[in-house]
């Protein structure tokens, strides 16, 4: 049941084995079961929703698990990330917990946040998941404090900023990576570039050559990444963690990847041009994960299933821990707004 | 004297017969004859385009006049605020969507100090016929981001006027004319209502801007109220109806300029008011209005005004907790007995 | 209590001797302070380095601290008030300057949304030591776009604190417990109280927020203010002393959390208010003030809670245009003869 | 008196003459005389602050004439600009005129706005200046629209959009070039860099390889002008001018100079380097313009004489208008904020 990250992913420098070009197996382990667990889990929140046992909006990562499982593969417990509206994949790839954020989702009140955050709003500073945002680019100014705190603070931790294409032309990605490049803040801008902000593709709201090239204005790498190969991710992630971990300051990752489904789970994505969805779902990243460690028998068929059916249990347990919480009282509405007043 | 109640009561006798539509399509359909009549007025914003409008209110438009007049933008919210000031005082009306009121913050400045001073501070000459819709309020479960309620901020700035329809009436016929107004106007639409439907005339109405409407007649109390609050506020009358006390409903349509007076007559009649807002209670607009019937009805009131809004946090997610969060038709008339009483 | 207060007339005898500080020294002493004590205190912000502060606040502390606790930002207001979040979160308690207030729209998404809600929405479990400080205020020809006062923006937001005192020994003491609170506050400076002198004592004191101090005694009206109002409506005082009108005078010191009871027990002896700001009327902090008194004193009140404020205009720049545009000695003196007269 | 712009300035192409490098003799009169008259109006203004005829503060732009002239040297007088807390320069370049400057200046009725404005508020939009700003990065997203309009009126006019180094890094800077990028607004953004922004020098602002770089990102050109000239500011404007209008989309100029004054006129510049300041003060655009021109005989002292007095008295009687006019009624103090209420 446990998610923990293997200790490979500390804060010694890793990436891939020696053996082969694929990670050790514990970490082969942990990257399937989290991009399994966050595609389980989602599609667990999807029926809970159809069925109204939800409510709000739901915004899936689903066909984006690798990206974040990638990133957060590279980083160590105490490493800080921030997210966004999209955010349950990146908070199960930070190592959190199933059954916390469904009971969230829910909202109720043994969720992450007591049932005040729902799905848009769910952090976990113990695990350095500083938090989902529902402001598009709400979350790069944020990520790039926390890398400058640890920089006062010489904490040697590195924060990872989850962004979207969608949020790339905001102000607040200018600012944030100018001010990031500038002081030189161990920081990496992770832009998962799922082609598609609503219904606006990413060609319609970026102008010029690619929002990659916008690193070399900073002064600071910019890095394609295969975001449907977790193995390209995880091993562009680590350079770039290693390098703000070393005080070079920032890098920005591009992971190109794809949303499966509509922008929220009331979205039917009639927008988008079929062919191009049936291009992108043949590169899906589980599928494509559970191809290249069987093929190179990294992993057996007997383990992948094995570990599907754990998560298949653990989603099941999480939605039943949640549907069987209890809704907060009314007198939890006050509080937490300030620490005193 | 309002076009609803006219249609409906014609005569008293042969009720005209009613065109129910929603919220949204009222919203549409003013839009759309506002770009016809005039080719200078276009629209723009995110997702207005293809998508439609995150609630619809655009949808067609594109198809039907093109993307020049129909521009879908990133998501930039400060170009989105001030692209309006250069396009509307050089020959265009922009028509510009934030989708939801709680992004306006990015684009505060552009708001604020840009759009609602270039008039003044330039020396009184420029014309700025800008309208800035977005989408506010809370009830279905969109959080703390989603949800607030923030037009205070914006009564409060000089130059900007703020407008909040109650209804699809009021919204087509507000919107038409807050399109012709040459005037920074926020237009603030309830998410909830969206998919409300409302009696809405064929052709042609407007309904002018700083305009309060007497929603319901009564005797004993005074509701002010504005946007979503006043449906709940004409449910709770009712309830309150059937206890003996007959309760006066005023929608103040428009928050700045405010038409403050049909609300002191009505105080003078009841002797006492309850202001209700959807946003948090504590600085929100019910301050002004409370503070305006206190100075100029004071020697009527028979008890304080009392104010209902929100509590004082960002709005919940738990269904539970977000309902118990801000006014409901319970808490209304709850309010008016407690008034009543003179708590 | 106020210690200023106790410290002139100890034992009503040998009275202490005065350190005259400005207003702005009083600040600098007060981060230097907490920056000497709580090693995770860091200033940062436009010109807080090299320049020392737009209004010399922070003069001398790069080189006392070195440019990692004193950090020059480029101008880029959103990430300067989303930085503070991230930093505040992780473990950092920073002090921010957004030089004026005016700017602070192009951060308000990042107060609004981010730091103001980050506590309840995520759990109640964060801490945000945050200082966002900014001067504001009119009255030395700074223009429409430097000189607003905005402070009702941000007491309408649940998660903010908002501070802004009238004078230098309360701006030590009210910062230093701003930067020792755990919550985010928002502490405005009023721009012509900078060269102001006011007696400080060495050493350390804190003056806590959320409470309200009566500056003058009266017992015919109570003017209730704050920040460079309080000192106009003090001299108006003196002038309506040798009218026969005793005035008490109450600064608020913290507009959120309001302290509102010595203002509501000051009403019960004058049975009448006066509300005084240099925002903008409409709309402003005031309505907020005037709804509580005559929700809380209702019966004590002989006429109107009144108010006074900006007039609803932009700030203008030319002199006499300004000074007639918010409230003045005078223009608060009459304001209490017309309060005397029930006008 | 008059500062007309010669008609070669209008909407067909132009730049430099035949004969030499250098544009026609009409031209070259009024590039000087704007020059001068920017120069002398400021030395005027300084004057009447120091002598408290004058209250709030200045910006001057002594030292970087040459940019705001060469820039709307080429423009016709229906094209856009939008301008800066620093506006002086801008204002007068593109005709404005300095009897009611001034007299906005003192915050006389008689002034551009009547008094309402001051030195950071004055337009003209009778000559298509959209207005200074004293909000930094205020006037991009503005200056945007004005092309997005003229886009969606089909005007023909071309906008300029003047900021500063200080403002490039805000996320104004980003969202605007990013939107007219995406829709080839007839528009020029031009970066006046003139090294500082109040007391932090450009290079602590801006990240990365110059600020001219970013263009690329955004695969728009980016251009290398030498500000204090102002045959290359007028050559690279005209190009940029001509792309825009043309339908191409914008351009990122980015005007080297540099304020010979402190930021305000309060302002020593204590935290310059003095050989940086003397090298730039050797550059002075109105020295080199004279050097230029008489060297190559194409203005003869005399007629640059003659202009200098005639700017004199031109600036003369602005300063007398401005001293003579009364100070707005107060019944003006709520007239203008609305059309109508
Ligand atoms: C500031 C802001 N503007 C608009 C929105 C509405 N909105 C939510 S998600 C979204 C698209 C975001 O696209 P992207 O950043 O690519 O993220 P993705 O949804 O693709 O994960 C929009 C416009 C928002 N939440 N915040
Ligand atoms: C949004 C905003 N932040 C800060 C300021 C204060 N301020 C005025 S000018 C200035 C420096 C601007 O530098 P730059 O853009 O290079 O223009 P320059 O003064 O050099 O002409 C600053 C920080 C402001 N006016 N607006
Ligand atoms: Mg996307
Ligand atoms: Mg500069």
């Amino acid at each position: 049941m446990a998610a923990r990250k293997p200790k490979a992913a500390g804060k010694k420098a890793r990436g891939a084995s020696k053996k082969s070009k694929l990670p050790g197996k514990e970490m082969l382990e942990w990257m399937y079961r989290t991009m399994v667990r966050i595609r389980r889990f989602e599609e667990a929140a999807d029926r809970a929703f159809q069925a109204a046992r939800m409510r709000g909006a739901l915004h899936f990562y689903i066909g984006e698990e690798a990206s974040g499982t990638g990133v957060c593969a590279a980083l160590t417990d105490s490493d800080y990330i921030t997210s966004t509206h999209r955010g349950h994949g990146h908070c199960i790839a930070k190592g959190g917990r199933l059954d916390l954020m469904m009971a969230e989702l829910f909202g109720k009140a043994t969720g992450y946040c007591g049932g005040k955050g729902g799905s848009m709003h769910i952090a976990d500073l113990d695990l350095g998941n500083l938090g989902a945002n529902g402001i598009v680019g709400g979350g790069l100014p944020i990520a790039t404090g926390a890398a400058l705190g640890s920089k006062l603070r010489d904490d040697d931790n590195v924060t990872v900023c989850f962004f979207g294409d969608g949020a790339a032309p905001n102000g607040t990605f200018h600012e944030s990576i100018n001010f990031g490049a500038l002081h030189d803040l161990p920081i990496v801008y992770v832009c998962e570039n799922n082609q598609w902000g609503m219904g606006t593709h990413v060609s319609d709201t970026n102008a010029g050559p690619g929002i990659v090239t916008r690193a070399d204005s900073y002064g600071i790498p910019g890095v394609m990444v295969d975001g449907n190969d977790v193995f390209d991710v995880f091993a562009k992630t680590t350079a770039a963690v290693k390098r703000a971990r070393a005080g070079k300051g920032p890098s920005l990752l591009v992971c190109e990847t794809y949303r499966h489904r509509g922008h929220t789970v009331h979205d039917q994505a009639a927008y988008r041009d079929q062919a191009d969805v049936d291009e992108w779902m043949a590169r899906d990243p589980i599928e494509r994960f559970r191809k290249t460690v069987t093929t190179a028998k990294a992993m057996s068929k007997k383990k992948l299933e094995a570990i599907d059916a754990e998560v298949l249990q653990e989603v099941e347990a999480a939605v039943e821990f949640a549907a069987s919480s209890p809704f907060p009282q009314l007198d939890t509405l006050l509080q937490g707004v300030y620490t005193d007043v | 004297m309002d076009a609803t109640k006219a249609r409906t009561a014609a005569n008293g006798e042969t009720p005209v017969e009613q065109r129910l539509i929603f919220f949204n399509q009222a919203l549409r359909e003013a839009i759309d004859e506002e770009m016809t009549r005039d080719p200078t007025v276009f629209v723009y914003g995110e997702e207005v385009g293809v998508w439609g409008g995150s609630y619809n209110v655009t949808q067609g438009l594109l198809d039907k006049y093109g993307p020049l007049r129909v521009i879908d933008t990133p998501i930039s919210e400060a170009l989105i605020g001030g692209a309006a000031v250069g396009a509307s005082i050089t020959g265009s009306r922009p028509v510009v969507d934030f989708m939801y009121q709680d992004f306006m913050g990015i684009a505060m400045d552009q708001i604020v100090n840009q759009a609602a001073k270039n008039r003044y501070m330039f020396g009184g000459k420029n014309a700025l016929p800008i309208v800035y819709r977005a989408a506010f309020g809370a009830g279905i479960g969109n959080a703390a981001q989603h949800t607030q309620s923030l037009e205070a901020w914006f009564t409060h700035v000089p130059g900007l006027k703020v407008v909040a329809p109650s209804n699809a009436y009021d919204a087509k016929g507000l919107l038409k004319s807050a399109i012709r107004d040459d005037n920074v106007v926020l237009f603030f639409e309830h998410k909830a209502l969206y998919r409300e439907r409302g009696d809405v005339p064929e052709g042609e109405y407007l309904v002018p801007l700083g305009v309060s409407d007497v929603k319901r007649a009564g005797a004993n109390a005074t509701i002010v109220s504005y946007a979503r609050q006043v449906q709940f506020a004409l449910q709770a009358a009712e309830q309150l109806a059937s206890e003996g006390i007959d309760v006066e409903v005023i929608d103040l349509r428009t928050l700045y300029p405010l038409d403050i007076d049909p609300v002191i007559e009505s105080v003078k009649k009841t002797n006492r008011a309850l202001v209700v807002h959807e946003a948090v209670r504590f600085g929100g607009f019910g301050g002004e209005v409370a503070a305006q019937i206190q100075e100029l009805g004071f020697d009527y009131l028979d008890a304080p005004v009392k104010r209902l809004g929100a509590v004082h946090a960002p709005v919940p997610f738990a269904e539970p907790l977000e309902m118990a969060s801000f006014p409901s038709v319970e808490s209304i008339a709850q309010g008016v007995r407690e008034l009543m009483q003179g708590i």
